[in-house]
C-alpha cells in the first residue's frame, strides 16, 4: 500500500501512451476536417490539397502507431507514402492544367 | 469496436450497392471500388481487431518470439493479395467502360442501342 | 546503357527530345530525377526484406510500378526508349508493336513462368507443387545470410506485379 | 453366403461401357449390334444368376467424408428384378434386331436401350441412397430418349417430354425424401446414406423418424415417387402416351423395367414404412390405380393403348400387394413381379408381330389372326389367360395372394376395410374383360379389312414364345419359381417370417369366391364389351375436365405463361435488373437463414471501442456518401480517394503493416488510372431519375442491413485469439516458413497456389486491357 502511494501517479509510459492515443484521436479529427474540403471543394485544386493533407495525416498517424506499438516497422510505411505521396497531386494537376496525363510522341 | 465496423461494413456496402446501380459506367466502377473496400474491411474485422501492441503486428520480433498474441495473419494475406487483384480489376472495367463508350457514344448504359 | 549516337539526327528523335522540355515543369522533371531511383530502390529493399520485415512481391512490385509511373507522368510514355535507351520510337505504329509494351508482356510471362518453375521445382525435391524451403548461408562479409526458395516465388509475382499493371498503364496512358 | 463384389458389379457396369461402345461397333457391325445388346444383356443376366441364393452387401468407397459409398445390396428382391430386367433385356434384344431392321438411329437407339438396362440394373441393387438416386434418375433420361426416339414426330417429343417431366418430377421427390431418410438414420446412429445399413436397422430409423416427425412426409415423398414412376393414379397418364416408342421399348420399359422401378422401390422400403400409414396409402394407391387401368384398358382401342393400360392395372395389384400389412400382400407384390413381367412383355412382343404383320393396331379392325398367326395365337392365350387370372396360369395364382391379403385386411379391420377386397373384385371383373377382348384378336370373325398375313420371322417370334413357355412352366410348376428365388425376394420385403404358396384353391373361402366371381362376372358381361365401351366413352366424355393429362396440360401452359411474365420482369435485358434482384435474392436468403438458425445477437454490443479508429471509419463512411452524391467523375474519384486513405488508416490501427503499405501505393495507382481514364470520357453523370433512385436505394439498405447483421454475427468478439488455422500459420511460420513476416509466409509458403491463382488474374487484367485497347481494331481489319 504504502509503495504504491509512493509511486508516481503517472509513469513515464504510461504518459508517452496517452499521449499517443491522443494524437491518434487528434490526427483522425484533422482527416474529418480534411475530409470536409475534399468533399465540398468548391474548386478541384482544394480538394487535391486537402487530399495531399490527408496523406500527410496518414504518415503521421503510421509514426504514432509505431511509437504506441513500440515497433519501428511502421515508419516504413510512412517513408514510402512521403515519397510517392506528391505523384498522385501531380497526377491532378496534370488533369486539370493539360487534360492529358501520360503524353505519347508528337501528339 | 464490432458495432462500429458492422455499421461502417454495412453502410459501405450499402452505399457500394447504390453505386453499381447506377446508369453512368464510372460510378458502376467507383461503385465496385466501394464494394471492394467494404469487402476487406469485413474480412479484416473477420479475424478479430484487438488494440495494437508490440506483439499485435504478424511479424515476429525475431525468430521464436511468442506468436499467439498477434492479429490474424491469414486474413491479412488474403486482403493483401485482394487489394492488387481490384487494382487490376477496376483497370480493366475502366478500359471496358471507356470502350463502351466509344462504341455507344454515351456512358449511360439505359440508351445504348440494343 | 548504350550510348550511341547513330539514331539521334533523325527527326521524330529530335522531336520527342524537344518535348520533353515541354511536357511538364522544370520542378516536376528534377523532383522525378531525383526520387525515382529512390522510391526503386525502396521497393527493391522492401522486396528482398519481404520474408522478415513488412514488402515482399506484391508491395515492392506495385511500389515499382508507382516509380514508372511517375517516370511516365514527368517524360511522357516513349522517354525509356528514347531518352534512356536511344532507341528510334515508330510513332505510327499502334501501342501493340511498342517496344516497352512488349517488354512488359514479356516481364509478366517471365514471371509467370517463374512462379510455376519455383513450384515445379519443389517437385524435383520430391515436395508437393508450391513447397517452399530454406537454408542459411554463410557469407563471408554479412555472416549468417537465410536463403529462401519463397523468394523466387516472390520474384515471379514481383515480376507479373510490375509487367501486369505497367502494362495496363501504358497502354491506356497511350489512349 | 456372401455375394461377390465383381460379379455384382461387372453385372451392373458392363451395360454401361457396352453402351460406350455400341456406337463404334455399330460402325463395323451395323443392325447386327443388335445381337451383341442380347450378348451383353446375357452376360449380366448369368452373372446374376450366379448369386442367387446369396444376401448380404458389398461395396467399394467413393465419397468417404459423406459416407457415400458405391454400395450393392444383393437378396432376393434386388436378384428377382436384377434377372428380370436383363433376362427380358437378352430377349428384347433379339426381338429388337429383327424389328428394328432398317430403321434410323439404331447406334443411338441400342445405346440408350443398353444404357437403361444398365441403371435399372444399378436401381436393383444400390444400397446406397446416393447411387440409388442416381441410377433411379438415369433409368428416366435413358427412357426420354428412348420413348422420343422418332425425334422428327410432335406426338413422339411431346410423350418423351411428358415422361421426363413426371418421372424425374416424381426422382426429385424421391431426392428429398432419401434426403430425410439419410438425416433420420443418421440421428439413429446408422450410417447416413447406407440403405442395406437403413433396412437391417429398420425398426429404430422408423422410430427415430416419427419421433421428429417426418415419418409421414418421408413416406408420401416416396411413395410420390414409385406412384409416378409406376404409373400409379393420378400419374399414370404418361405411359400410354409412352407408347409411341418402337415396340421394342415398350415391352421393356412397360413389363420388366422402368415402370416397376416405383414398385421395386416400395418393395425395398417396405419394411421400414410398415405400419397403417402404410397401408393406408399404398394399399389404397395401388387399388385405385388397379381399377382405373383396368377400366381405361376396357375403354382402349388400340392394341398397344390396351396394354399400357392394363399395365397401369397390374402396378396397380403390386402397389397395393406391399401395401398391405400382411405377409400375403408382400408375396402378392414380388410374386406378381415376376408374373406380369413375363406375360406383359409377351403380350407386348405379340402387339409388335401383330403391328408388324397386320399393319394396324386398332382392336376392332382385327380379329380371328389364329388362321394366320397360329404361333402367335397359342403364345397369346397363354400369356392372355395368365393376365386374366384364370387358374390355373400363374397370373391366378398372384392375384390370388392379394385377394388374401385383401380379405384378411378387411377381416381384422372391418367397416370400411371391406372396401379393399371389393374394389380387388371390381378391377379383376375388368382384367378379364379386357384380356379377352385381346385374346379374341385370334379368334372370333376375321374382318374383310384384314388383307393377306405373312408369318413373322423366327426372330419376332422366338422371344415371345420364350416368355410364354417360361409363364407356362410357371403355371405348371409354381413351386420351381418360388423356390428358386421368389421366397427369397418376397422375405426381403417382408418383416415377418413369408412362406409363399401357389395352388388351386380346393375349399371355399373368400377369396377363391373372390376369384371365381369375377371370372364368371367377366365372361358373363363379354358379349356385351361394345356396349361396355360406348357407356365408357360416354363417362370418360363427361369428366373431361378432371382427367390428369387435361390437367398436366393446363399446369404446363400455366407455367409456360407465368415464366414467360415472370423473365419479361427480371430478365429485361438490363444487366442492372439482374443485379437487382440476385442481390435482393442474396439479400432475402442471408436473412431468412439467420432467422430460422434463430441465431441471437452478440450481448455486449460495443465492445471496448478505440476512438481514433471510430473516427477514422466514420470519415470513410461520409467519403463514400460522398462519392455516391458528387455530380463529376473527378470529384467522386478524389473522395474515393479519401475512402482509400481511411482504410489504409484502418489497417495501420488494425496492425497490418503490409496492408496499409500496399493499399497506398495502390491508392495512388488507381487516382492515376481513373483520371487517365476520365480524360476520355465526359465530366458530368446524367440526370439522377428519383424513382428509380429511390428503388434501388431501398434495395441498398437491404444490403447495408445484411452486411451489418452479418458482421455482427459472424465477426469474433477480439479476445478470442487466432482461430486454429491462422494460430498454426504463426506457429509454423519461423520453423516452416523461416520467416518472421507471417503474411509474407502464409503467400509465398503456406497458400502459395491461391498466390499462384492471384498474379493469374493481374494477367488476364492486363491482357483483357491490351485486347481492349491495343488490338481493338485486329478483328475488323482482318
Amino acid at each position: 500500500m504504502i509503495a504504491t502511494h509512493l509511486a508516481p501517479l503517472v509513469t513515464a509510459a504510461d504518459l508517452t501512451s496517452r499521449v499517443v492515443d491522443g494524437a491518434l484521436v487528434f490526427v483522425a479529427l484533422l482527416c474529418l476536417l480534411c475530409g470536409y474540403r475534399v468533399i465540398r471543394g468548391p474548386t478541384i485544386p482544394d480538394r487535391v490539397v486537402a487530399l495531399d493533407a490527408i496523406a500527410t495525416n496518414v504518415i503521421a498517424i503510421a509514426v504514432l502507431f509505431a511509437l504506441k506499438t513500440d515497433r519501428g516497422l511502421f515508419v516504413t510505411i510512412s517513408i514510402v507514402l512521403a515519397i510517392i505521396g506528391f505523384l498522385s497531386t501531380v497526377t491532378v494537376a496534370k488533369y486539370v492544367t493539360e487534360g492529358d496525363i501520360i503524353t505519347r510522341g508528337n501528339e | 469496436m464490432t458495432l462500429a465496423l458492422a455499421a461502417t461494413v454495412g453502410a459501405l456496402f450499402a452505399l457500394g450497392t447504390f453505386l453499381v446501380l447506377r446508369e453512368d459506367l464510372v460510378k458502376v466502377v467507383l461503385g465496385l471500388a466501394v464494394l471492394t473496400q467494404a469487402a476487406n474491411v469485413y474480412l479484416i474485422s473477420m479475424g478479430g481487431i484487438t488494440e495494437g501492441t508490440a506483439d499485435s503486428v504478424p511479424i515476429l520480433a525475431a525468430h521464436g518470439a511468442k506468436a499467439h498474441e498477434t492479429a490474424d495473419p491469414l486474413v491479412q494475406a488474403l486482403v493483401l493479395t485482394a487489394i492488387v487483384i481490384s487494382f487490376g480489376m477496376t483497370a480493366f472495367l475502366l478500359t471496358l467502360s471507356y470502350r463502351a463508350y466509344q462504341e455507344n457514344g454515351t456512358m449511360n448504359v439505359t440508351e445504348w442501342e440494343q | 546503357m548504350r550510348l550511341s549516337e547513330s539514331h539521334t539526327d533523325e527527326p521524330n528523335h529530335e522531336a520527342a527530345v524537344r518535348r520533353w522540355a515541354t511536357v511538364t515543369t522544370t520542378i516536376m522533371r528534377t523532383t522525378a530525377r531525383v526520387v525515382v531511383p529512390i522510391i526503386l530502390v525502396v521497393s527493391i529493399s522492401l522486396f528482398l526484406q519481404g520474408h522478415n520485415y513488412p514488402g515482399g512481391g506484391f508491395i515492392g512490385g506495385v511500389l515499382t510500378v508507382a516509380a514508372f509511373t511517375l517516370v511516365y507522368v514527368a517524360y511522357g510514355l516513349d522517354y525509356l526508349e528514347v531518352g534512356v535507351l536511344n532507341r528510334d520510337v515508330d510513332y505510327s505504329a499502334g501501342i501493340y508493336e511498342h517496344r516497352t509494351v512488349s517488354a512488359y508482356r514479356r516481364l509478366f510471362i517471365f514471371g509467370l513462368a517463374v512462379t510455376v518453375g519455383s513450384g515445379l521445382g519443389a517437385l524435383l525435391f520430391g515436395e508437393q507443387f508450391l513447397s517452399q524451403d530454406y537454408t542459411y548461408v554463410h557469407l563471408p562479409l554479412f555472416g549468417e545470410v537465410e536463403l529462401a526458395s519463397a523468394l523466387v516465388f516472390d520474384l515471379g509475382i514481383f515480376c507479373v506485379v510490375v509487367g501486369g499493371l505497367l502494362l495496363i498503364f501504358s497502354v491506356v496512358g497511350a489512349e | 453366403m456372401e455375394p461377390q463384389l465383381p460379379a455384382v458389379a461387372t453385372a451392373v457396369a458392363l451395360p454401361f461401357v457396352a453402351a460406350a461402345l455400341t456406337p463404334l461397333l455399330y460402325r463395323f457391325v451395323g443392325e447386327a449390334v443388335g445381337y451383341f445388346g442380347a450378348a451383353i444383356a446375357g452376360l449380366s443376366f448369368v452373372l446374376v444368376v450366379s448369386q442367387v441364393g446369396t444376401e448380404g452387401t458389398v461395396s467399394v468407397q467413393w465419397i468417404p467424408s459423406l459416407e457415400v459409398a458405391v454400395r450393392f445390396h444383393v437378396d432376393g428382391l434386388a436378384l428377382l428384378f436384377g434377372m428380370l430386367a436383363s433376362g427380358i433385356g437378352v430377349l428384347i434384344f433379339a426381338y429388337s434386331a429383327g424389328y428394328m431392321q432398317g430403321k434410323p438411329n439404331l447406334a443411338r437407339f441400342y445405346m440408350t436401350l443398353l444404357g437403361f438396362m444398365g441403371s435399372i440394373l444399378g436401381v436393383a441393387f444400390a444400397a446406397d441412397l446416393v447411387v440409388l438416386f442416381l441410377f433411379w434418375e438415369l433409368t428416366s433420361v435413358c427412357s426420354f430418349v428412348l420413348i422420343g426416339y422418332h425425334t422428327d414426330d410432335d406426338e413422339s417429343r411431346y410423350s418423351a417430354r411428358m415422361a421426363m417431366l413426371v418421372t424425374v418430377g416424381g426422382g426429385l421427390c424421391l431426392l428429398a425424401g432419401l434426403l430425410v431418410l439419410a438425416a433420420a438414420a443418421e440421428m439413429a446412429g446408422v450410417e447416413a446414406f447406407n440403405l442395406a445399413a437403413m433396412l437391417a436397422d429398420s425398426a429404430s430409423v422408423a422410430a427415430q423418424l416419427k419421433e421428429v416427425g417426418l415419418f409421414v412426409p418421408a413416406l408420401v415423398l416416396v411413395t410420390i415417387a414409385a406412384a409416378a414412376k409406376s404409373a400409379q393414379v393420378p400419374l399414370y397418364f404418361w405411359l400410354p402416351r409412352a407408347m409411341v416408342a418402337p415396340t421394342p421399348v415398350s415391352a421393356f420399359l412397360h413389363s420388366a423395367t422402368m415402370v416397376k422401378v416405383g414398385v421395386y422401390a416400395l418393395g425395398r422400403f417396405r419394411p421400414l414404412f410398415h405400419g397403417v400409414e402404410w397401408t393406408l396409402l399404398v394399399a389404397t394407391l395401388g387399388l385405385a390405380t388397379m381399377t382405373v387401368g383396368a377400366v381405361l384398358a376396357v375403354r382402349a382401342r388400340d392394341i398397344k393403348e390396351l396394354l399400357a393400360y392394363s399395365t397401369a392395372s397390374h402396378l396397380g395389384l403390386m402397389v397395393a400387394g406391399f401395401g398391405f400389412q400382411t405377409h400375403y400382400g408382400a408375396d402378392a407384390g414380388v410374386f406378381h413381379l415376376l408374373n406380369h413381367a413375363l406375360f406383359k412383355a409377351a403380350l407386348f412382343l405379340v402387339a409388335g408381330i401383330v403391328t408388324h404383320q397386320v399393319g394396324t393396331r386398332n382392336v376392332e379392325e382385327l380379329g380371328g389372326l389364329a388362321r394366320d398367326l397360329p404361333v402367335t395365337a397359342a403364345i397369346t392365350g397363354v400369356a392372355a389367360l395368365s393376365m386374366a387370372g384364370i387358374p390355373p396360369f400363374n397370373g391366378f395364382y398372384s392375384k390370388e395372394l392379394l385377394f388374401e391379403a385383401a380379405w384378411e385386411t378387411a377381416v381384422a379391420n372391418g367397416d370400411l376395410a371391406w372396401l379393399y377386397p371389393a374394389t380387388a373384385a371390381l378391377a379383376s371383373v375388368f382384367t378379364v374383360l379386357y384380356s379377352l377382348r385381346f385374346l379374341w384378336l385370334f379368334l372370333g370373325d376375321r374382318p374383310d379389312s384384314v388383307g393377306s398375313v405373312s408369318r413373322p420371322s423366327l426372330a419376332l417370334l422366338a422371344p415371345p414364345a420364350v416368355l410364354a413357355a417360361l409363364v407356362a412352366v410357371l403355371s405348371v410348376a409354381p413351386h420351381l419359381g418360388i423356390e428358386f428365388v421368389v421366397q427369397d425376394a418376397a422375405s426381403a420385403t417382408a418383416v415377418e417370417p413369408v412362406e409363399v404358396h401357389a395352388a388351386l384353391p380346393l375349399s371355399v373361402s373368400g377369396p377363391a369366391l373372390m376369384s371365381l366371381g369375377a371370372i364368371a362376372v367377366g365372361v358373363a358381361i363379354f358379349p356385351a364389351y361394345g356396349r361396355l365401351q360406348g357407356r365408357l366413352d360416354a363417362a370418360h366424355g363427361a369428366t373431361t375436365r378432371l382427367h390428369p393429362t387435361v390437367l398436366y396440360g393446363r399446369v404446363l401452359t400455366a407455367t409456360d405463361e407465368a415464366s414467360v411474365r415472370l423473365s419479361g420482369f427480371v430478365h429485361n435485358g438490363l444487366i442492372r435488373t439482374y443485379a437487382w434482384w440476385t442481390l435482393l435474392a442474396a439479400c432475402g436468403l442471408v436473412l431468412a437463414g439467420y432467422v430460422t438458425a434463430a441465431v441471437g445477437l452478440p450481448t455486449p454490443l460495443a465492445v471496448e471501442t478505440s476512438v481514433a479508429m471510430v473516427l477514422v471509419l466514420a470519415v470513410s463512411v461520409l467519403s463514400a456518401v460522398a462519392v455516391a452524391a458528387t455530380d463529376t467523375h473527378v470529384t467522386g474519384v478524389l473522395t474515393l480517394g479519401i475512402l482509400g486513405f481511411m482504410v489504409a488508416i484502418f489497417y495501420i490501427l488494425a496492425s497490418g503493416p503490409d496492408l496499409a503499405l500496399t493499399q497506398l501505393v495502390v491508392e495512388t495507382l488507381l487516382l492515376l488510372i481513373f483520371l487517365l481514364a476520365l480524360e476520355e470520357m465526359p465530366a458530368f453523370y446524367g440526370e439522377l431519375e428519383w424513382d428509380v433512385a429511390a428503388k434501388d436505394a431501398a434495395l441498398s439498405i437491404a444490403v447495408g442491413v445484411t452486411a451489418f447483421v452479418s458482421v455482427l454475427l459472424t465477426a469474433p468478439s477480439g479476445d478470442g485469439g487466432l482461430t486454429e488455422t491462422a494460430g498454426e500459420y504463426v506457429e509454423r511460420a519461423v520453423p516452416d516458413g523461416g520467416g518472421t513476416n507471417v503474411v509474407n509466409v502464409i503467400l509465398t509458403d503456406f497458400r502459395a497456389f491461391d498466390t499462384l491463382g492471384e498474379s493469374i488474374v493481374i494477367v488476364l487484367a492486363a491482357l483483357s486491357v491490351l485486347v481492349l485497347l491495343a488490338m481493338r481494331t485486329r478483328g475488323e481489319t482482318q
